[in-house]
């Protein structure tokens, strides 16, 4: 971690000139912005995300706003390539002159993006890939909503290892900083709770055939099996288990948990664990949340709602309401301060969030169990 | 009257520049990367230090393609060696960053050999080939050995200390990689006007012709092949320091494919072709973006139901009306300009 | 051993896929010495064209199989005419340039007409499954093995008995004198990108049945690649063969040695086999005598 | 066999072929042919001679439609065939009117067999007529009877070249092309392929029209000879005329008895002829 040292040292020398501290805050506006995969398969998230967002900002604006000032937003697509998101900053922040980012695009983006972050100071929300280096050490202006997947995992893991006791896991992640991420979380499982792993691999991002992986969880007897993909790859894995006739208790992660993987597995989904922080869509919270969507969002947006929608979301009110605490003095120094000392913001949808001094909200997960006929998930008791 | 722009003697070949005129575009251009860092504000720099470290690529895989001939898909490859290159001795070893820049050419460079000796032997595609699977392998390769390369999780990088100067400010980066590109350009303008840089367009044009005269067709192939990469992995480095983050995930497959779409809108076998296509394609996404703010509210509702996909489509388009209509590239736009400038109202 | 065969069964069913699709780069570079970089995507086309008449059919596999061909031809044909035709005398480059601009189009073009999420096809005879003497697959891994057996046969009669095959052929190794014969070359080249067309649209719907509907199934097109390398660029039955030699390894390499090794299995094997037979096990060695 | 459709009698016929004035260049800018008149009447056998860049093979090119491919373009004049002008007919047409080419170097589909590449010269005809005309084509070069099933590019020379004329009789051509048929073979095997081009023009009325360098051999089956230099007709007459001609005796035909061959142009007795008188 040595190379830090350069990026704190370049925070410091940068601070000063980039104070300019109300940009993008105008008598009758203020301007935010974010980085977006808006294209390619990873819209489905950027553009959830993009919508829960966008919902904040019309429940804000309705209520009259920021201060009397109306809020508005400039969403960049990275098309989730790390070159440009850095460059869609620098035009957010350059150009744009926008307020806050309510959004850097996915984890490896955002840390990528830590240099520029540090340099200019602007309020950042971080609702996406919550990976530790973006919360540990804390920056004064980057803001973490959710929970790490190393700590998802970690309460995953404990659970099925409560639930299944003396079961032979299996593992499949991805071969990046999210694969290691959850291989971290279930080591941090094995030190409190029996775990045996019979069967552990890799594979390369954007694998589409995993028969040879499901056959070896075959072999090993696998009976707990921790189907770390993101989407497509969990669809391969649990369909492939459904032909080869096993049935381990399969366990993914929130990235791919959205009722469309339900639909794409067919019946074999029903019953697979997940892991999250944000409510299910079919919870009352969940409806609750979709009723205010339809209120605020066209029937098209509406049928695009998934949970980055309620992460964007909760990260937006909790970035609104910071603003609204600093309304006199709209200020990023305000800002961040108020965001890391401000109460909880509670959106029924997540956890009350709040930063408490800190620059992580480190929500609790809830597990829960697919339901196939209704293609929704219920927390389990 | 002169029908058209004709070298007559060996000394015009072997000169670096054509004319006075040319002369005057490189003194207005050097000036400009001279004073841009003071004009430019943070966006537009991080823009044109994007776009000369995407030149500085394409002048690499020019020498290759449009020089030589051979087509490569492993640009990338080359790019992710090069930046590892950079990266693991200067970051992880602690080296002096001038030593990591070598590297980040040698290493590339020597990794050219390897693939460039069983593949040069044959004609036609197969060099594409063989770079493309290489592409892939060296991915692989990255993550199967984080010991050496931190694997997935990847490698921050700082900006530079080169020679008692620090590059700390964006101003510095564009400075440094402005240096790079002219060095380069300089680089390959010299190659050009080598004897090596002659063989390699008889290669080009006429193979069998080149054999004949003696040019050992491997051997050249393989000298371009390995200044290619070698310029490409420089390319690769600058990128890493740009991101300040070097990953695999920093370099898609795509980055194969867009510098030869560079080569071809620019013009291909043209340095200044590189340069301008480098220009186009990294300025093209902004464009596009801006044109879709300019329509304002009514553009940005729309990218949340997918409209965003236009932005593909019209890349695409871009690229194929470029084949269609204007083979030449801008370049050969440049130049009808400037015989339609010369000659006009004449038409020869 | 049981372990064996289903790793041989599920390397076979992925192999016919891309047997399949390495088929249709050899068909329409053997007719126009054009590789189409495009292929991928337009199989994903098709697959993406039969999941929305399948959803309009309430699932009916005839209509479906028949819609989706009928569109995969249709649509190749426009592309080569609108696209690829009037390149005929660009350099290479600049054609398979085209092709690889197509590709881009094709990608978000996707996402503009379907989206971004993944999708089951909705055809339940597809996606039963079938018991094969104790390994279970799905129909449409067995429908993907018969596509493939049925289209390297038809390939084999094609190419030696029927005239237009050997017109192919003819083009292949001369296209201006088979000119002189009364070839009509654009005719072949259309004939070469519809068969071309039909071959990976049915790899591509098949694979959405029997794994999934994406965005990213265009990646097959990159996978099958090596496949046609391997089996020789011109050699459209060698490409069908490749595919398969490439599916087992894949499998067999995941199964037995480091699954991290599967996804790039191919390219080693392509990188290997230039080095020993430059034009693929069954590619056409250029005869240069005179 | 080869079915030759013998035009009404009459004398009012015209010519099968007639070039007239015809003017080709290459990309706008390079002349290839120029001003060149040729007349191929129904049942002769016709010579065109001269040396390399003459601008024979153009010409060749023009009349089967293949010009284009190469960028060229018959810029003046006519092409006719049966007195109708063939403009931009396509190849296939105008292969399926009765012109049928031996190409230089013989062109064969190296990959193919020999029973294939003959099969592509009845590429237009209907399966049944492919059958007899294979028949017809073995029956005139047995060789290539025993050796149908080889790889044509493994063939010598000799039998490539009669893999090349069988195919090309595959489609039943009126008018048979045949473009330096003699080149790179053994005198034998020129004589051989000789002997069976007369047997086609004398047993079958086929027309035949001759392209060479070899003027000797040329001479002595044709009926009319045309010289052409430097994409010019420089001299044309009836073989025998022309076989008696000086000039030519003096730079074809070796009688000069003496120095390197010199170029037409400077042969003592040169004359121009005037060539749009005719």
């Amino acid at each position: 971690m040595k190379s830090w040292k350069g990026a704190a040292l370049l925070a410091a020398a940068l601070a000063a000139p980039a104070m300019a501290a109300d940009q993008g805050v105008t008598d009758t506006e203020i301007l935010l912005g974010e980085v977006e995969p808006l294209t390619g398969p990873p819209g489905l998230l950027g553009i959830a995300h993009n919508l829960g967002v966008r919902l904040a900002l019309a429940e804000a604006n309705a209520a009259g706003g920021v201060g009397g000032r109306t809020l508005k937003l400039v969403a960049e697509d990275d098309g989730y390539v790390t070159s440009r998101t850095i460059q869609s900053l620098r035009k957010l922040i350059g150009v744009d002159k926008v307020f806050a980012l309510t959004a850097v695009s996915g984890s490896g983006q955002a840390v990528a993006s830590i240099p520029v972050l540090k340099q200019s100071g602007i309020p950042t929300m971080i609702p996406i890939g919550p990976l530790p280096p973006l919360y540990e050490p804390p920056m004064d202006n980057v803001f973490v909503v959710g929970q790490s997947y190393t700590e998802g995992m970690h309460q995953l893991a404990l659970f099925l290892a409560e639930k299944h006791p003396g079961a032979k896991w299996g593992v499949i992640t991805q071969d990046d900083d999210y694969g290691a991420a959850l291989r971290e979380g279930i080591e941090q499982a094995k030190g409190e709770a029996q775990i045996e792993v019979a069967f552990e691999t890799r594979y390369a991002r954007g694998q589409k055939d995993f028969s040879s992986e499901m056959l070896r969880v075959k072999d090993a007897g696998v009976e707990v099996l921790i189907a770390g993909g993101i989407i497509s790859e969990n669809i391969a894995m649990v369909k492939e288990a459904e032909k080869l006739g096993i049935t381990p208790a399969i366990a993914t992660f929130w990235p791919g948990r959205v009722p469309e993987v339900l639909k794409a597995i067919g019946p074999a989904s029903d019953g697979i664990y997940a892991v999250d922080y944000v409510a299910p869509i079919q919870s009352d919270a969940g409806q609750a949340f979709l009723e205010l969507a339809r209120k605020h969002l066209t029937e098209d947006e509406v049928a695009r709602v998934n949970r980055y929608t309620m992460t964007g979301y909760t990260s937006t009110r909790l970035l609104i309401a910071a603003m609204q605490t600093c309304a006199e003095d709209l200020t990023w120094a305000c800002t961040n301060q108020a965001l890391a000392d401000g109460p909880a913001v509670d959106t029924g949808v997540m956890a009350p969030a709040a930063f408490a001094g800190g620059r992580f909200t480190n929500s609790p997960v809830t597990i829960m169990q697919a339901d196939y006929e209704t293609l929704s998930y219920a927390p389990v008791d | 009257m002169r029908s058209g722009f004709y070298k007559q003697t060996i000394a015009e070949h072997l000169a670096l520049t054509d004319s006075w005129t040319q002369r005057a575009w490189i003194a207005v251009a050097l000036a400009a990367l001279a004073t841009a860092p003071f004009v430019l504000d943070t966006y537009l720099l991080t823009l044109v230090t994007l776009m000369m470290i995407t030149a500085v690529g394409g002048i690499g895989l020019n020498i290759l393609t449009g020089w030589t001939g051979l087509i490569s898909l492993g640009q990338t490859g080359f790019m992710v060696l090069g930046a590892y290159g950079y990266a693991i001795p200067v970051e992880t070893w602690g080296w002096d960053p001038l030593a990591g820049f070598l590297l980040a050419g040698l290493v590339p460079a020597a990794a050219s050999v390897l693939v460039g000796i069983p593949s040069l032997r044959l004609t036609g595609l197969y060099l594409a080939i063989t770079t493309l699977a290489s592409a892939f392998i060296v991915v692989h390769l990255v993550l199967e050995f984080p010991g050496l390369t931190n694997g997935a999780s990847g490698i921050f990088v700082n900006r530079p200390t080169v020679l008692g100067w620090t590059v700390f400010t964006d101003q510095d980066l564009f400075r440094l990689v402005a240096i790079f590109l002219v060095l380069t350009i300089l680089g390959a303008l010299n190659l050009r006007r080598s004897r090596i840089g002659r063989a390699w367009f008889a290669i080009r044009d006429k193979d069998d012709a080149a054999r004949v005269m003696g040019v050992d067709l491997r051997t050249y192939k393989l000298y371009a092949f390995v200044a290619s990469s070698f310029v490409v992995g420089l390319s690769g480095a600058l990128y890493g320091i740009f991101l300040s983050f070097v990953t695999v995930d920093g370099f898609p497959f795509l980055l194969s494919i867009e510098a030869l779409a560079m080569l071809i809108v620019g013009g291909m076998g043209s340095i200044a072709g590189a340069v301008l296509g480098a220009v186009f394609l990294v300025g093209l996404p902004e464009v596009v973006s801006m044109v879709f703010s300019a329509f304002g509210d009514s553009a940005r509702a729309l990218l949340s139901t997918g409209a965003h996909e236009v932005k593909g489509v019209l890349y695409g388009l871009v690229i194929i009306g470029f084949l269609r209509l204007q083979p030449e590239g801008l370049m050969g736009l440049w130049r009808d300009a400037q015989r339609v400038w010369t000659l006009w109202p004449l038409r020869y | 051993m049981n372990y064996l065969i289903e790793l041989l069964v599920s390397g076979l069913a992925v192999g016919a896929v891309y047997g399949l699709i390495a088929m249709s780069f050899a068909i329409i570079f053997k007719a126009t010495g054009l590789l189409n970089f495009a292929q991928g995507e337009m199989g994903m086309i098709t697959a993406y064209v039969a999941f929305s008449i399948a959803s309009a059919t309430d699932g009916n596999p005839w209509l479906t199989a028949a819609g989706a061909i009928v569109f995969s031809v249709l649509f190749a044909l426009a592309v080569e005419r609108i696209v690829i035709r009037p390149m005929v005398d660009e350099p290479i480059l600049a054609r398979i340039m085209t092709t690889i601009g197509l590709a881009v189009i094709f990608r978000s073009g996707t996402m503009l007409v379907w989206d971004a999420l993944p999708h089951d096809m909705g055809l339940a005879a597809g996606s039963a499954l079938v018991d094969l003497g104790g390994v279970r697959v799905r129909g449409a891994q067995i429908g993907v093995v018969v596509a493939l057996a049925v289209a390297v046969a038809a390939m084999l009669a094609f190419f030696r008995y029927s005239r237009f095959g050997i017109a192919m052929r003819a083009v292949a190794s001369d296209d201006a004198t088979a000119r002189l014969m009364g070839v009509k070359t654009a005719r072949v080249q259309q004939a070469a990108w519809g068969a071309a067309a039909v071959m990976s649209g049915i790899a591509g719907a098949l694979f959405a049945i029997a794994w999934e509907l994406s965005p990213s199934l265009y990646a097959l097109g990159l996978k099958s690649f090596p496949a046609t390398i391997l089996g020789g660029l011109d050699s459209v039955v060698g490409s069908a063969f490749g595919g398969v030699v490439i599916g087992i390894t894949e499998n067999l390499v995941g199964g037995y040695l480091s699954p991290g090794l599967k996804e790039v299995a191919g390219f080693v094997i392509i990188i290997a086999i230039l080095m020993v037979r430059p034009y693929g096990l069954f590619g056409e060695k250029r005869i240069e005598r005179l | 066999m080869i079915q030759t459709q013998t035009q009404a009698a009459g004398g009012a016929a015209p010519p099968l072929l007639e070039i007239r004035n015809a003017r080709i260049v290459y990309d706008h800018a390079v002349e290839a042919v120029r001003e060149v008149s040729l007349s191929v009447p129904q049942g002769s056998v016709v010579a065109l001679l001269g040396s390399n860049g003459a601008g024979k093979s153009t010409l060749l090119k023009a009349l089967t439609g293949t010009l284009a491919l190469e960028d060229g373009e018959v810029e003046k004049g006519a092409i006719l065939l049966d007195g109708e002008d063939l403009g931009r007919t396509p190849t296939d047409r105008i292969v399926a009117r009765g012109v049928s080419l031996v190409p230089e170097g013989r062109r064969l589909f190296a990959n193919l067999t020999v029973e294939d590449n003959i099969t592509m010269g009845g590429h237009l005809k209907g399966a049944a007529d492919l059958a007899r005309l294979r028949a017809q084509v073995y029956d005139l070069f047995p060789r290539l009877a025993e050796r149908r099933r080889q790889i044509a590019g493994y063939l010598s020379g000799g039998e490539q070249q009669m893999v090349a004329v069988g195919r090309a009789l595959m489609a039943e051509p009126r008018l048979l092309a045949l473009d330096e048929p003699s080149l790179g073979l053994a005198p034998l095997i020129v004589d051989q392929i000789y002997a069976t081009v007369a047997r086609l023009n004398a047993e079958f009325g086929m027309t035949i029209l001759l392209v060479e360098q070899n003027a000797m051999q040329a001479m002595e089956i044709a009926d009319t000879v045309y010289i052409m230099e430097n994409g010019r007709i420089v001299l044309d007459g009836p073989a025998e005329q022309m076989r008696g001609n000086l000039d030519v005796q003096e730079y074809y035909l070796g009688f000069s008895g003496g120095g390197e061959r010199r170029s037409f142009r400077d042969v003592k007795h040169y004359k121009r002829r005037k060539r749009w008188l005719s």
